[in-house]
């Protein structure tokens, strides 16, 4: 039980990839990438370990852990300690983030072609930071952590993306202007509840406990403000601009990486700060969430239908199951939560999914316009039948993980005790809606692709550019993908297929979460 | 007596601002020298007229030295240099020019009706300047009891002024840029 | 209480750099063009024996010596050990400017330690007559040392720099002048005593704010801001990182020590120091953001930092003073790192524009690893301690309460324009480009600058809970 | 022997579960086997599936004697699939009902299977058509076999999903891909209605007997669940949640707003489109339709409502049916409105009677799916029956069985007529003049349009060579076994009907009266003489009257065949409606809010622009710049204290 | 008598005022640097002034502000010497003194 330490999980990945830029390294391309691919694998099943000694306290934290240098801890003086802990909902998300990096690790293997010392630390540092959020139980380690990820991201964007668009710079533009309101929320917080409770602490716990007190207005504004830092992250609808461009103009382990678990790092926020500091403020904003996710997630779905695009359509994908999501924490009901926190994690897998098919038929086709493409199917048949899982998926057909999340947050929305009942039962109707229009673009993207006579101009071979500049040919074998590709696809489609039969196996996890979450609302 | 002083004292204060507009707006670079020259005569006449006759005497003297020094230096070369009268009517002379009296209104303004002048007033209501004995005595025990340090400062810096001097003229000799 | 025993017991340190700079200027008449390397090593010793010397100051009770014009207390001492580091680090910089200027290289050395003096004595000023004398001294020096080039462009910068300086020292003798008449002394401790019952007229609040504008100039803050990209895109890398680096301490300790003294009698001072470090910051970000030439971008930048450690002056109470403190100790070492390498680049490729640098990454990995970390220190993004340094002065202004919010949300959104300049260099650095840059890295000592310097500001954030409780016990002690 | 019988149909039932499970174990068999190419025999395939599905028939006919004997026994084991507030459980549930239709779809299945050996033994992808298949059975069994409402609702997703499968087979065609999504979307939009109807009643369920967290919405208590939802609820909230619940059924019938998904099924190979048409997804709606039965009966309105919508899809496709060249799509058409006389049956309220026929058309119209399949093929891909013809000479077997099929379908002879019959009299008994002169007509219709099929097809003057090739015996069989099938079905379940199956309302399976009888027989032979009129004989009157009614330009005949322009209405609205906002969204997303990011950033570039050109170089306008920030500050803080001083602060 | 009133401490405050603005003025107006230079020790000797007026009427025993004002002159000088010097070397280079040229450096 010992060997399970929080800061190993978190540092071990960091600690690697200085290893592995530092000098006494080999520097050939596929020791850097077998290394990387088995501590990946390592740190997965190290990951899920975790799940088997995890025994929350009253509070829900378990393995919690505090880091200090030389025993004095952090930032003393300031009463900020860098205190780790996991709870049931950081859990699913720390299993989630391991498990999508070690896929994306898996999957460059034919997409990276070049700067391999560079691609994989950064990757490793990304899924460092991207654990310290998920494990951090002190609000300003929460926010280290938040911006940490914000570097490697600009560069795997702009580096192995296409190189001259301006993607990147909106990425980091967005979020650092999302995470300085948050900051802003955060330090108004931290410092009013010191000049109340007298007692100067970041810990997320305690800080929870002193919320009461402060003047309504005072715990809106401090609540906006931290919703306003996750709402860019989570796209919500005016503030999601940057997901589409980042989307189109990064390579897929990247954009895997981005839309499996950077979207979830706001859905995480909003429920850690905005419901577990402030669950008065968010019972009386719960309808304005609602009605954002609605909106979310129509908008995202009609943007889907019209796009040329196929790396766009996921994008916006995503961004209309993030609706779900917030519809889902809006409803305020223990359904509607843990539907939320589970479409969270199914969409991290479908979103995976589909992002490797558009990759891997980019990788192929070398173009994105859904016009161009077609016949696939008869050219690669097994990419066809996971494909079809994942839409599948994707659409929220049951007995795949899309069905259950759907499903718990339509009842949650009836359960949650908002009075206007006429107002959910249209918020009902309209999150249907966006079902249906899901199955619309989703079949629209398969058939377009994979089905139809028209053979896209395939190769059997592909073009890329390697370290030094020079174009080499990489002959795919006769069944369309490569080995690589497969284990990628079929792991995600058996996740989907899996948490689609038993999603009690999730809920359980996060049930004593969601349950303290939830006694604080209703208190 | 009173009142030779206050004649004495608008006539220097007239000395002094005609001599600082004549500086700024002569053409010649000679002539606006030469109104500096009257200027610091002027000044020099303030200082003894509130009975600083050393600062008076010790101010004459540099700046006299200073001036003549510039005359001869720097001003002939650059005889020759003619500008037009008003060059181009810059935008900036005017901002500035509002935004320095802005300046002067407030502090004016601060000085006249500030707390400080009423009691000065009260106190220097019949008061005249004593007369004390030569102020030389006082400054030189202060010099060289409280304000040594700046004392060896300015030593210092008077130092490093003439090696630079040096320095820079020896540049002409070996220049290689 | 005679003029040696004060020596002996707290001015030690100040009387080695005097010596030093006779020193120097001896050694100059004696020994010709060959023997310049020597100069650089016998700055190196005089400064590492003024900070041996620092040691045996006598810092408890504040010293005040000279017949109460100089103090020395444990807030000088923390600001002069500052100051000889910083001067340390410049002398290992400007090994390649003294090989150009064989013959003058003592002469170089001699203003500089001019300048460290000049700095050190305001640091420990305790009436305005030699603070003001200890201004102009700092102010002369750094005049002469950034006209030491032998370009044009050099002797214009100095001018200007000359110029803004006298108009800047003329404001501040007025705010003294006015100060003085009200309290009727020059001298703090008799200030502070004069001040005992004021209730504060508008004269006194113009004059304070006409002293701090004055001292703007000094920290390149915004009303005199505006020689500082020509002074440094004319003077060379050393200069440059001396001008932006020993100033500013100094400046900031005497703009502290002043403030401390006069806000509670002026209430809009502190509304105003707000502004002007607003103005500065937005003078900086957006100077910066088109900037094509290093040296310009290094004078914005450094106008930048000097804006957030302004903002958090505008109320001084012992948090504010210590989150100050922090962030001097952090802008110290990430603008030495900086200057160092941009000093690395320009002496090997002898090209400052920001389109030299394209494809660096590529030829240089670890120059371009310290320079990342860098750049993200000025930006204030997490693993360096540029992050903590801003967070902590952002904690300082939201802990003033809800008044200042407004202030604290200009701050942050500047923040996010200036992740943008900081991110521009970086980009050009990995652009993809044929020709790879040979980078003959003789300079040893800059290289070690570089490398010990990004060393310490990533340190300094991981472990800087015992820096930040010295800071806090410097501050109290204030 | 009885007691045997029990001891056996007991084991039987509690292990019903298998059933479920077999066709997923031998998909993965089939999967195996077919991907080690050397051993991949078609033969094995075959066996497994065939063997499965008579083990489903097995089972089915033991359970369905089990039920008989103990008419209220339900047999329910639940293992919990999701519990949040609720508990969602999923579970086998065993009576009459289900058992009889286990029987039925199990044997179609089984027919299906069999003839789709002979005719998919050509076609490269086998394999995958049978694990399609298997699929399909494991889908639908689970399905009958749901134990509650959210159990059924997955499987019923489920079915759409396959059915999606199905109609895209041939994903080469374009055509078929494009109907296989068409149905998918419609499915789902029923689904979707039928999805917030379930929702509703969830939470009702969960909020007024949260008591006991008995398994939510389990059919054995759908009952009392029902009748205090009925006392709790205003009634149009109650009407409100029985349409939303009946829209969830109309897709999946094929009822009128969303029936042009129905044709596209005929782009599925034959085999699977007589599964389909027949017990597949339109069965899983009258299955749905009559679990829900309880739900409808409270509500008058609702059964006003489902019977009008189910009159008005059977007059349609009837009509439509009529003017179709393509046989496929007149047995398609016919589904739909065969389908609409079903739900009449249960707005009447003549539950049994609705079953009853229900398994009847699915029994016939699967025969008659397998033969017009197999004539096709032998006609070379030919399906339009204008260029078939006396094809009764080349292909008796198919003639014979087409024709017991037509017969039966529209309620002359064989079991048809008993269907027909106790419908025609339920509905007549109903009393709704409009309602039985509709019924009238639409067996008038349909009476036609399968005679009229009948003619063209097999009587007449030859038109083209039949290739006769197409003998393969299992096809032959299983034609042969279906047809004996539906011959003697309607004897068979019209004895054992009606006093014991159904424990709702054992109305009494009134056939018998003999004067709507042969009102009814009457009007079928009368469309038959018309239609044998209109295409064989070469009367001058008919011929004449032929042209003008049949002559393209006219409106009714227009409006027939192409089905009330249903298709051109929904692309209409799908592509100027509702892609035009989809792309005005798409505008602004581009411009407007992508926009603000690209004016932000260009502000800040101008700002900085401006701000280096004011960098002028000049030393003096430097000096200005501090003097405008200094005078500006110092007049701010004079004029506050002149105003503090004045106010007297 | 009366009339005629004495000269009070803010006489020689205002007078020093209006020169430091003159002297402002002229270092923003002029074109020589040599008249600039002037310019600054008008604005430097007028601060000088203030000290001299606030010694002699309030600090009339230490009299510091006279000690202030001395040294305000050296340092004016030795700002002026400096000044002078770096128009020495500029004019070698540019040919002219006029400080409309001194702008190489902008942007």
């Amino acid at each position: 039980m010992n060997f399970l330490s929080i800061p190993v999980l978190i540092f071990s990945p960091l600690i690697v990839a200085l290893l592995i830029l530092s000098p006494f390294f080999p520097n050939n391309e596929i020791k850097i990438r077998r290394f990387s691919k088995a501590f990946a694998i390592l740190h997965f099943i190290y990951s899920t370990l975790f799940l088997l000694f995890f025994n929350p306290t009253n509070f829900g934290w378990s393995y919690q852990k505090e880091l200090t240098f030389f025993n004095v801890s952090w930032l003393k003086t300031l009463g900020i300690t860098a205190t780790f802990g996991m709870d049931g909902l950081s859990l699913v998300f720390v299993i989630l983030t391991s498990f999508l990096v070690m896929l994306a690790i898996i999957a460059s293997k034919s997409m990276i072609r070049t700067k391999h010392r560079i691609y994989y630390p950064l990757i490793l540092i990304l899924q460092s930071a991207l654990l310290g959020v998920f494990c951090a139980k002190d609000v300003f380690l929460f926010f280290l952590f938040w911006e940490l990820e914000l570097i490697p991201m600009y560069f795997l964007i702009s580096q192995w993306g296409d190189r001259d668009s301006s993607a990147a710079m909106k990425y980091v533009v967005y979020t650092f202007f999302g995470s300085m309101l948050m900051l802003l929320g955060m330090l108004v917080l931290y410092f009013y509840s010191f000049s109340i409770s007298g007692v100067l602490t970041a810990d997320i716990e305690s800080l929870s406990m002193s919320e009461n007190v402060f003047a309504m207005w005072f715990q809106a504004f401090i609540f906006l403000c931290l919703l306003f830092g996750f709402a860019v992250k989570l796209p919500i609808v005016p503030f999601h601009n940057w997901l589409a461009e980042a989307q189109v103009s990064s390579v897929t382990p990247v954009s895997i990486l981005m839309a499996g678990v950077l979207l979830k790092m706001g859905g995480y926020g909003i429920i850690r700060f905005n419901i577990g500091l402030f669950p008065e403020v968010f019972s009386n904003f719960a309808p304005l969430l609602i009605i954002l996710g609605v909106v979310n997630l129509l908008y995202g779905a009609c943007l889907a239908i019209v796009q040329t695009d196929i790396k766009k359509i996921v994008a916006y994908f995503s961004l209309s199951s993030m609706g779900l999501v917030l519809v889902g924490l809006g409803s305020l009901s223990e359904a509607g939560f843990e539907g939320a926190v589970f479409q969270m994690v199914s969409h991290g897998l479908i979103a995976s999914g589909l992002l490797m098919l558009v990759g891997i038929i980019y990788l192929r086709t070398k173009t994105r316009e859904i016009s161009a493409l077609g016949g696939l199917s008869q050219v690669m048949p097994i990419c066809m039948y996971l494909g079809l899982i994942i839409c599948l998926g994707a659409i929220g057909v049951p007995l795949f993980s899309g069905f259950p999340a759907g499903f718990m947050v339509l009842v949650g929305l009836l359960l949650s005790d908002i009075e206007p009942q006429a107002f959910l039962v249209c918020m009902i109707v309209l999150c249907v809606l966006g079902a249906v229009l899901s199955a619309g673009y989703i079949l629209r993207l398969f058939h377009k692709t994979f089905f139809g006579s028209v053979l896209s101009q395939f190769r059997a071979d592909t073009v890329q550019i390697d370290e030094d500049g020079n174009e080499i040919t990489v002959v795919y074998p006769k069944r369309g993908i490569t080995k690589s590709e497969i284990v990628v696809l079929s792991l995600l489609a058996f996740a989907i297929i899996f948490f689609g039969v038993f999603p009690n196996s999730v809920l359980d996890i996060f049930e004593v979460t969601s349950d303290i979450i939830l006694d604080f609302m209703k208190v | 007596m009173a009142a030779l002083e206050t004649i004495f004292f608008y006539i220097l204060a007239a000395v002094l601002i005609v001599c600082s507009f004549g500086a700024i707006l002569a053409r010649r670079v000679i002539s606006s020298l030469i109104f500096a020259l009257v200027w610091f005569l002027g000044v020099g006449g303030i200082y003894f007229l509130l009975n600083a006759t050393f600062n008076a005497a010790i101010q004459v003297l540099a700046y006299v030295s200073a001036l003549l020094m510039l005359l001869f230096v720097a001003v002939i070369p650059f005889e020759k240099e003619k500008y037009s009268f008003w060059g181009i009517l810059k935008p900036r002379i005017y901002i500035s020019a509002l935004s320095l009296l802005i300046i002067f209104v407030t502090l004016a303004w601060a000085i006249v009706d500030d707390y400080l002048v009423h009691i000065l007033d009260i106190m220097s209501g019949g008061f005249t300047l004593s007369r004390s004995l030569s102020t030389v005595y006082t400054i030189g025990e202060r010099l060289l009891t409280d304000y040594s340090v700046a004392f060896e400062l300015v030593a210092f810096v008077m130092f490093i002024l003439t090696v630079s001097i040096g320095m820079i003229c020896v540049i002409k000799q070996n220049e290689e840029v | 209480m005679d003029f040696l025993t004060d020596i002996k017991v707290a001015f030690l340190p100040e009387l080695i750099i005097a010596g030093f700079v006779f020193i120097n200027i001896f050694l100059s008449l004696f020994f010709n063009k060959k023997f310049y390397k020597t100069s650089q090593w016998i700055a190196i010793l005089g400064v590492l024996s003024a900070f041996a010397a620092i040691g045996m100051v006598q810092a408890e009770p504040t010293y005040q010596a000279f017949n109460n014009s100089l103090i020395c207390n444990v807030y000088t001492v923390f600001f002069k050990s500052l100051i000889l580091v910083a001067s340390f680090f410049v002398i290992l910089i400007s090994h390649k400017v003294i090989k150009k200027k064989r013959a003058k290289a003592f002469e170089h050395f001699s203003i500089l330690f001019c300048a460290i003096l000049g700095a050190m004595l305001l640091v420990s000023a305790n009436d305005f007559l030699s603070a003001f004398a200890a201004l102009e001294m700092l102010g002369i020096s750094c005049y002469l040392l950034s006209a030491l080039l032998k370009n044009y462009r050099a002797k214009e910068s100095s001018l200007k720099y000359l110029i803004s300086g006298i108009v800047a020292s003329a404001v501040f003798l007025f705010g003294v002048s006015y100060i003085y008449g009200i309290t009727g002394t020059i001298n703090f401790d008799n200030l502070m005593l004069a001040l005992e019952g004021y209730q504060g007229s508008m004269l006194f609040a113009l004059a304070s704010i006409m002293v701090v504008s004055a001292l703007t100039m000094r920290i390149s803050a915004m009303p005199f801001a505006n020689y500082v990209p020509d002074v440094y895109n004319g003077s060379s890398y050393p200069v440059g990182a001396f001008l932006s680096i020993v100033p500013v301490v100094a400046g900031f300790s005497f703009l502290s020590r002043f403030l401390l003294i006069v806000s509670p009698y002026s209430p809009a001072l502190g509304v105003v120091i707000m502004i002007f470090a607003l103005l500065t910051i937005c003078y900086g970000v957006y100077g910066a953001l088109r900037q094509t030439d290093m040296r310009r971008f290094m004078g914005y930048s450094s106008t930048i930092q000097s804006g957030f450690m302004l903002l958090v002056l505008g109320v001084v109470n012992a948090y504010n003073i210590s989150s100050l403190l922090y962030y001097l100790i952090c802008y110290l070492f990430m603008a030495l790192a900086l200057w160092a390498g941009l000093s690395m680049f320009y002496n090997s490729t002898g090209r400052d524009d920001i389109g030299a640098y394209r494809g660096v990454a590529y030829s240089r990995p670890f120059y371009t690893t310290a320079m990342i970390f860098v750049l993200m220190a000025f930006a204030g993004l997490p693993p360096t301690s540029g992050f903590l340094a801003k967070f902590f002065v952002m904690s300082a202004i939201a802990r003033l309460g809800f008044m200042y919010i407004i202030f604290l949300l200009v701050a942050l959104l500047l923040m996010v324009v200036g992740v943008c300049v900081y991110l521009k260099p970086l980009r050009v650095m990995f652009e993809k480009t044929s020709e790879n840059i040979n980078m003959p890295n003789k300079a040893v000592f800059t290289k070690i600058t570089l490398y010990v310097c990004t060393a310490v500001t990533i340190l300094l954030c991981l472990y800087s809970a015992k820096i930040i409780e010295f800071c806090e016990l410097i501050a109290y002690s204030l | 022997m009885n007691a045997v019988l029990t001891t056996i149909s007991e084991y039987f039932v509690q292990s019903i579960a298998t059933v479920l499970f077999l066709p997923l174990w031998v998909v993965l068999m089939i999967f195996i086997n077919s991907s080690i190419p050397f051993l991949a025999s078609k033969k094995m395939t075959l066996n497994l599936t065939l063997g499965s599905s008579f083990l489903g028939f097995v089972f089915a006919v033991f359970s369905l004697f089990y039920c008989i004997k103990n008419p209220q026994a339900l047999v329910e084991n639940n293992i919990t699939w999701m519990s949040t507030d609720f508990q969602i459980s999923f579970g086998v549930f065993v009576d009459n009902l289900s058992a009889l239709m286990l029987v039925f779809t199990s044997l179609i299945c089984f027919v299906v299977q069999l003839f789709s050996f002979g005719y998919m033994k050509k076609d490269e992808s086998f394999h995958r058509f049978y694990i399609y298949l298997n699929l399909f059975m494991f889908c639908i069994f689970g399905f009958i076999l749901a134990s509650n409402v959210i159990q059924s609702y997955v499987f019923l997703e489920l079915v759409g999903v396959i059915t999606y499968l199905l109609i895209g087979f041939w994903y080469k065609k374009r055509s078929a891909t494009r109907a296989a999504r068409k149905a998918f979307i419609i499915n789902r939009i029923g689904d979707v209605c039928l999805l917030i109807g379930i929702v509703v009643l969830v939470y009702f369920s969960v909020v007024f007997n949260s008591a006991q967290n008995m398994v939510t919405l389990s059919y054995s208590t759908l009952q009392f669940a029902v009748e205090t939802l009925y006392s709790m609820v205003s009634d149009n909230a109650y009407l409100a949640i029985g349409v939303l619940i009946f829209l969830g059924i109309m897709a999946k019938t094929a009822q009128i707003p969303m029936q042009n998904w129905i044709v596209g099924t005929i782009e599925a190979p034959a085999p699977a489109t007589a599964l389909m048409n027949s017990f597949g997804i339109v069965a899983v709606g009258v299955y749905l339709c009559a679990r829900f039965y309880p739900l409808f009966i409270l509500s008058k309105s609702l059964m006003i409502f489902i019977t009008f919508i189910g009159i008005v899809t059977a007059l349609i496709g009837a009509y439509v049916a009529m003017s179709q060249n393509d046989l496929r799509k007149i047995l398609a058409y016919s589904t739909s409105s065969q389908l609409g006389v079903v739900l009449v049956g249960f707005g009447v309220g003549a539950f049994s009677a609705s079953i009853f026929c229900f398994v009847v058309h699915g029994v016939t119209k699967a025969l008659m799916f397998l033969v017009g399949g197999a004539l096709i093929t032998s006609l070379k891909n030919e399906a339009d029956i204008r260029y078939m013809g006396a094809c009764r000479e080349k292909l008796p077997l198919y003639a014979f069985s087409f024709f017991i099929g037509a017969i039966s379908l529209c309620g002359a002879l064989f079991s048809g007529f008993y269907s027909e019959a106790s419908l025609f009299n339920s509905v007549l008994d109903f009393g709704n003049e409009f309602l039985s002169f509709g019924f009238l007509l639409f067996v008038f219709m349909s009476a036609f349009y399968l005679f009229r099929a009948y003619f063209l097809i097999f009587e007449g003057d030859k038109k083209d060579d039949i290739s006769q090739d197409f003998s393969e015996w299992t096809i032959k069989c299983s034609i042969v076994l279906l047809s004996l099938i539906v011959i003697f079905i309607g004897y068979i379940l019209r004895g054992c009907f009606g006093d014991f199956i159904f424990f709702i309302s054992p109305d009494k399976l009134n056939y018998l009266n003999l004067v709507q009888n042969v009102l009814l027989l009457f009007v079928v032979f009368g469309a038959g003489f018309i239609a044998y009129q209109l295409y064989m004989a070469q009367n001058k009157t008919y011929i004449i009257l032929k042209e003008k009614a049949l002559n393209k330009s006219n409106l009714p005949y227009k409006l027939s065949y192409n089905a009330f322009y249903f298709d051109k209405v929904s692309d209409w609205f799908a592509e100027s409606l509702f892609l035009r906002l989809c792309r005005f969204f798409d505008f602004i997303e581009k411009y407007v809010i992508g926009g603000i990011f690209v004016v932000l950033a260009l502000t800040t570039r101008v700002f900085s622009y401006i701000f280096s050109r004011s960098q002028t170089g000049n030393v003096q306008s430097y000096v200005t710049y501090s003097l405008i920030v200094l005078s500006g500050v110092l007049a701010v803080v004079a004029v506050l204290y002149i105003l503090g001083s004045l106010m007297g602060v | 008598m009366s009339v005629v009133f004495n000269i009070g401490l803010y006489h020689y405050l205002i007078l020093a005022l209006v020169i430091f603005c003159i002297g402002l003025w002229g270092i923003v107006v002029c074109k020589n640097i040599i008249k600039l230079l002037v310019c600054a020790e008008f604005i430097l000797n007028a601060a000088g002034i203030n000290f001299v007026a606030f010694a002699s009427y309030v600090d009339v025993e230490n009299l510091s502000g006279l000690v202030f004002s001395l040294f305000i002159t050296i340092f004016a000088i030795a700002e002026l010497v400096l000044g002078v010097l770096l128009l020495i070397s500029i004019y070698k280079y540019k040919r002219s003194a006029d400080v409309e040229k001194l702008t190489d450096m902008k942007g």
